[in-house]
């Protein structure tokens, strides 16, 4: 496999730059910057467990199954080079202390300095014009610390793109480099000095990315639709009804009925491997009607929070965990395309 | 002041808020009130708790943990809200169960306890509302009481009530049989309903809140006091939302109801989705479980039903909250192939 | 058609002044002469003089044939009335006796209207005697599902003032079974749904009334005792008000103090069926005016008996 | 089951009726407090519905009816398909500019974006106009009122030279060429 410091520039030079995107907006009349041109899509790829091992160094992939992620969009990054990731790990830490001895932003316990370190995560993107994925560790020294004690990770993230509408990245201007999803971890100010960070360096804008019930459906569905091949040992779902105080209706299905529901709304002819929209809708009224008849309540009057299996979970808020490694590629494809759907164009 | 006696007290004086600490201590009655008064409860809980200890020593130089463990009671009986209470039933009751009274309960209670399990420490107390408090700090042959995990019974005299706070499932035949016998009742088991409020899951137990039932006079309805519309404003569905809030106020009682705060339902029902031959044929139960959480369960189930995002009438399954008195339900098919449905308690 | 006085203008004239009727038949021609015109008055004038007329009076005679009309009508009428009369006073008495469904006269129709006046009546007289039942301390019968559930409510009053209301909804689908209800749960309502139920709904109501009635006696008086008689204290007592401890005081500072014990086994009563009296000093429940007080509160209401002990110098 | 029609009462003077149908029956009440008490000159008349058909017992005492405005609140999939099974009730007629969408909701960052489409869908296919309402702000709820009273003056002929169906041809929802591929 080729190294990114030779491939990205090569690809960035080959690229068709034939639509700008102050031309796509233009097209779009209509929006009020939630609608893109990029069309929702109704159906997906099923997913098919892999061993990312394979692919990518194990030690990297513990590091993002392991945390809850909170989730943002990020606008594509103005001039950033996988190949000076050194000099922004300097540069970060460098702001880090800056902005702590101002005292506004940076107070976390009693540490006395952080270091910053920038990695590539190699394999997880699926195409060519998928960017690699940037990992983002800031470690500190406890004040009161041992010489020989290792340092506490405080705060990991990362930025990443994987399956990305190819319509979107060629509409690219040159020097923007798209890596959509921003995932981070850890203390919400730190959080905070590193976005700031990265808006100045790269001239990019942050923002939060909810997960809407479509989204969330379309997990739902895909993880049951694992669990001959991986036990997902259970499917939750929790619903809020708007009531004063408001009701949480948390659903557990049982895996393998959750699985049969999901077999059976498959339709015949899409057995080559994708996933309709339909079917998931399917599915998820066959779930909420089996309710319904016993409790007579509504679930669609209310929103669907949070959908959860043994394979990961994923919130409306925006926090995403992945416990299973095999099926990366599917949550982070749905998760870039959420991003670039969010992202105001 | 020994080690143990030691630990409790200051658990105690940990775990009360200092505002409240003063008033605990003057009920408690070992510290005389004057000397409290010079006690400052702004300090650190660990000063504090040296204070109090000093000022104990002072003034009885015999403080024994039975002393300590009134203290923890004075403290729990006013903030019972502190964990999981569970309820439980007593039943079958003897003929002469109405006698039973407080003295005769507490002996009983004590030698039955004691004759089952020899390391074991019980404190009754009996609180202003009817209500017998019992402390167990559970032991065993080799260790001696816990009194750092203790377990609260609450009983009221002459009811088949039981409210059960931290009780291991280790001690929880040793206690139901202690009870079953200074109770005069045949059996004890649980009765399937739990929540965090005592106070709550007891009214709503002892049913001693308000519950709507027709009546034939027009009920002073407190929706009905609204700010009076612009008569230019007409609400074409009027009527059911009246229906609707009669229906919800019966099944899940109106005003200042017990708060609940879970409901949890174990479906194991066929299938019953519409539109779907390949499950609806299916023998097997749809496995599932349900679980509705609130602050306030029932007013969130009444405003549910009313503001009609539920359909009425009320199912039976969530109107036998109240009606049942329970929050946890197991619902299997009445059975095989029969589409009603019917409650089957959980063994 | 005309009615009687029009078609005999003097006809009713007539009966008033009984037997002038000749006197007044100058003014009667005079009459006809205005209303029927002067030729026909003078044809009838001619007439009269060749003697073309007959000797009795015609004018009189068709007054006579008329009256005659009238007497039978009347009859006519009569009769119909009694008939009705006696088809009422039979209705009415089928109505009373509870068979007023014939399915018969519904199919013909026959005797509707009375049918309803009647039914009518005999609703409003039912309501009526509802309401004073319910105002002597009745139930409140309400249907909430029509012929399958319906409402009871049981007021409990004491000493003249209206206390809590329970209620118990019931269902009569197949057996008679209690669906939900506000009564407390210490309460020995299963016993009572046992005993009386399903044969006998009265009689499982008025137990059930006595039963609440006694508990709010039994509160009630709890309540006055706490209220009215300060030197007493009341040490126990539980839901269903069955057991009351009291510390009562000898009106002398040195006087011990006794424990008195009441014990209601009866719950459809508002009085003691046992009464125990402790002391320090054991003699003092043997004493004569504890023996009299042992009386006096199985008689009356306990905070009556105290009363009546403090007057006399039992208690403080 | 009764539809409801447009030309089944005789209209008033100087009198405009609008009706709400919203299944949350929360936005409804706040946009018809400002809609009555914003117009002084004409009696504006505004009812309130869950969903549609409408009670029988309350046909006599209804007016007739100007303009039908469903509400839709985009956080809530059950107010979309309350909408989508009152139309049926509907009597074509009122298609000619009698019909208006509105959707609130559709700020909220975890809203879902296909149901805006399918709302949009729905309002094109059906040639009516698709407001877009912000319910949580007093200003939000008087600009929709006031939006709406203008529609219902026009829909109610009391603005001359402008017809309900005029405007409603030149207010219609339309669907950018690429999405409308989708729809047939």
């Amino acid at each position: 496999m080729e190294s990114p410091v030779t491939r990205l520039p090569t690809r960035r030079r080959t690229k068709s730059y034939g639509r700008s995107c102050f031309e796509a907006s233009s097209r779009f009349a209509y929006t009020s910057g939630q609608l893109t041109i990029l069309r929702i899509p109704t159906t997906r790829e099923a997913p098919r467990a892999r061993n990312i091992a394979e692919r990518v160094d194990p030690e990297q992939v513990t590091l993002l199954i392991k945390n809850e992620w909170k989730l943002s969009y990020v606008t594509p990054l103005y001039r950033f080079r996988h190949t000076h990731l050194k000099k922004y790990s300097k540069h970060l830490s460098a702001f880090i202390a800056a902005e702590k001895q101002q005292g506004t932003a940076v107070e976390v316990g009693l540490e006395t300095g952080y270091r910053v370190t920038f990695s590539t995560v190699l394999g997880i993107a699926e195409t060519d014009e998928d960017a690699e994925t940037v990992f983002i560790q800031i470690q500190s020294k406890p004040m009161f610390a041992a010489t020989g004690d290792a340092l506490k990770v405080v705060w990991s993230g990362w930025l990443t793109c994987v399956n990305g509408s190819p319509e979107y990245l060629h509409s690219l201007l040159p020097d923007f480099v798209s890596l959509p999803l921003f995932c981070s971890s850890g203390p919400e100010n730190i959080t905070v000095v590193v976005k700031s960070w990265f808006e100045k360096m790269f001239d990019c804008r942050f923002g939060s990315l909810g997960l809407d019930s479509t989204s969330l459906q379309w997990l739902c569905a895909l993880w049951t639709g694992c669990h001959p091949d991986n036990n997902i040992r259970y499917l939750r779902l929790l619903w809020t009804l708007p009531t004063q105080p408001p009701l949480d209706v948390s659903y557990t299905v049982n895996p393998q009925d959750a699985w049969e529901l999901w077999n059976s709304v498959r339709q015949e002819d899409s057995v080559d491997g994708t996933v309709g929209i339909d079917e998931v809708k399917h599915f998820m009224a066959g779930l909420e009607s089996h309710f319904f008849r016993h409790f007579k309540i509504y679930l669609s009057s209310g929103t669907l929070r949070k959908v959860s299996t043994a394979l990961g979970s994923a919130q409306q808020d925006g926090k995403v965990k992945i416990l299973c490694s095999d099926y990366l590629a599917t949550v982070l494809t749905l998760l870039t395309e959420c991003a670039i759907l969010k992202m105001p164009i | 002041m020994d080690e143990t006696t030691r630990t409790v007290l200051q658990r105690v004086v940990r775990k009360v808020p200092a505002t409240r600490l003063r008033e605990v201590l003057r009920t408690w009655g070992r510290v005389p009130a004057r000397q409290l008064d010079l006690l400052d409860f702004s300090t650190s809980k660990f000063v504090l708790f040296e204070d109090v200890r000093s000022l104990c020593e002072v003034n009885s130089n015999r403080l024994t943990l039975k002393h300590v463990c009134e203290l923890e009671m004075i403290y729990f009986i006013g903030n019972p809200a502190q964990g999981v209470w569970r309820a439980c039933h007593l039943t079958e009751p003897d003929d002469d169960v109405m006698t039973v009274e407080l003295r005769q309960f507490k002996e009983q209670f004590k030698a039955r306890l004691t004759e089952l399990i020899s390391n074991v420490s019980v404190k009754i107390k009996k609180h202003d509302d009817e209500a017998v408090w019992i402390r167990i700090a559970w032991g065993d042959h080799f260790h001696r009481p816990n009194q750092l995990k203790p377990t609260y019974v609450v009983h009221h005299l002459q009811t088949p009530y039981v409210f059960v706070y931290n009780l291991s499932t280790k001690h929880k035949p040793l206690l139901y049989q202690a009870l079953v016998l200074a109770t005069r009742h045949g059996s004890m088991k649980d009765s399937h309903l739990s929540g965090k409020s005592l106070t709550s899951i007891r009214d709503f137990l002892m049913r001693s809140y308000q519950q709507a039932f027709p009546t034939k006079y027009a009920r002073p309805l407190q929706e009905k006091n609204t700010a009076p519309t612009n008569p230019n404003i007409e609400k074409e569905h009027a009527e059911q939302e009246e229906k609707r809030l009669q229906l919800a106020c019966e099944a899940f009682g109106e005003g200042n109801v017990p708060r609940l705060e879970t409901a949890t339902y174990k479906l194991e029902t066929r299938y019953r989705g519409s539109g779907n031959e390949t499950l609806n044929n299916r023998e097997e139960p749809f496995r599932a479980l349900i679980k509705f959480s609130s602050a306030n369960l029932l007013v969130s189930l009444n405003h549910c039903v009313s503001a009609g995002m539920a359909e009425t009438p009320v199912t039976p399954l969530l109107s036998s909250i109240t009606q049942k008195g329970k929050n946890y339900f197991v619902i299997t098919d009445k059975g095989s192939g029969n589409s009603s449905q019917s409650m089957v308690q959980k063994k | 058609m005309m009615t009687l006085s029009e078609r005999f203008p003097g006809f009713v004239r007539g009966v008033s002044t009984g037997g002038s009727i000749s006197i007044s038949r100058p003014g009667r021609d005079m009459d006809a002469a205005r209303t029927q015109g002067v030729f026909s008055h003078l044809h009838l004038l001619e007439r009269g003089a060749l003697g073309l007329i007959p000797q009795e009076d015609p004018a009189q005679n068709d007054r006579v044939d008329d009256l005659k009309a009238v007497i039978h009508t009347l009859r006519a009428r009569r009769d119909e009335l009694r008939v009705q009369a006696d088809r009422t006073r039979e209705l009415r008495h089928s109505i009373d006796k509870g068979d007023f469904l014939d399915e018969e006269d519904y199919r013909t129709g026959e005797n509707s209207e009375i049918r309803a006046a009647l039914l009518t009546a005999k609703q409003t007289e039912l309501k009526k005697l509802l309401k004073a039942h319910h105002l002597i301390g009745g139930y409140d019968l309400i249907e909430t599902q029509p012929g399958k559930r319906f409402c009871v409510s049981l007021h409990t009053a004491y000493e003249g003032t209206y206390c809590t209301t329970y209620h118990l909804e019931l269902d009569l689908t197949r057996t008679v079974q209690v669906v939900r209800h506000d009564v407390p749960p210490s309460m020995p309502l299963d016993t009572l749904v046992q005993q009386n139920l399903q044969t006998n709904l009265p009689a499982f109501l008025h137990s059930l009334s006595l039963h609440l009635n006694a508990l709010t006696s039994r509160q009630q008086q709890i309540v006055l005792v706490k209220d009215q008689i300060k030197s007493v204290d009341v040490l126990e007592s539980n839901q269903l008000c069955s057991v009351l401890v009291l510390l009562c005081r000898g009106p002398k500072q040195q006087d011990p103090e006794t424990l008195v014990t009441l014990l209601y086994r009866d719950l459809t009563s508002e009085l003691p069926t046992q009464v125990t009296v402790e002391s320090e000093d054991d003699a003092l429940p043997n004493s004569p005016q504890w023996k009299k007080s042992k009386t006096l509160l199985l008689d009356q209401p306990v905070h009556k008996a105290l009363e009546i002990m403090n007057k006399t110098g039992v208690i403080a | 089951m009764s539809t409801l029609k447009p030309f089944s009462k005789i209209p008033e003077l100087n009198s405009a009726n609008v009706l709400l149908v919203e299944n949350e029956e929360q936005f409804q009440k706040k946009l018809a407090d400002v809609i009555v008490n914003a117009e002084k000159d004409v009696s504006v008349g505004v009812r309130l519905a869950r969903r549609l058909p409408l009670p029988v017992e309350n046909e006599e005492t209804r007016p007739c009816i100007d303009l039908v405005v469903f509400i839709i609140n985009l956080s809530f999939e059950r107010s979309f398909q309350s909408v989508e099974l009152s139309l049926k009730y509907v009597d074509p007629g009122f298609f000619l500019g009698k019909v208006c969408f509105l959707v609130t909701g559709a700020r909220c960052w975890s809203v879902s974006s296909d149901r805006l489409q399918s709302v949009r869908k729905l309002a094109t296919s059906l040639r009516c106009p698709l407001l877009y309402a912000e319910d949580q702000t007093v200003e939000g709820v008087n600009t929709a009122a006031a939006r709406l009273l203008r529609v219902l003056k026009v829909t109610a002929g009391l603005t001359p030279w402008a017809t309900g169906l005029s405007l409603s041809t030149l207010t219609r929802c339309t669907l950018s060429s690429d999405l409308e591929g989708d729809f047939d």
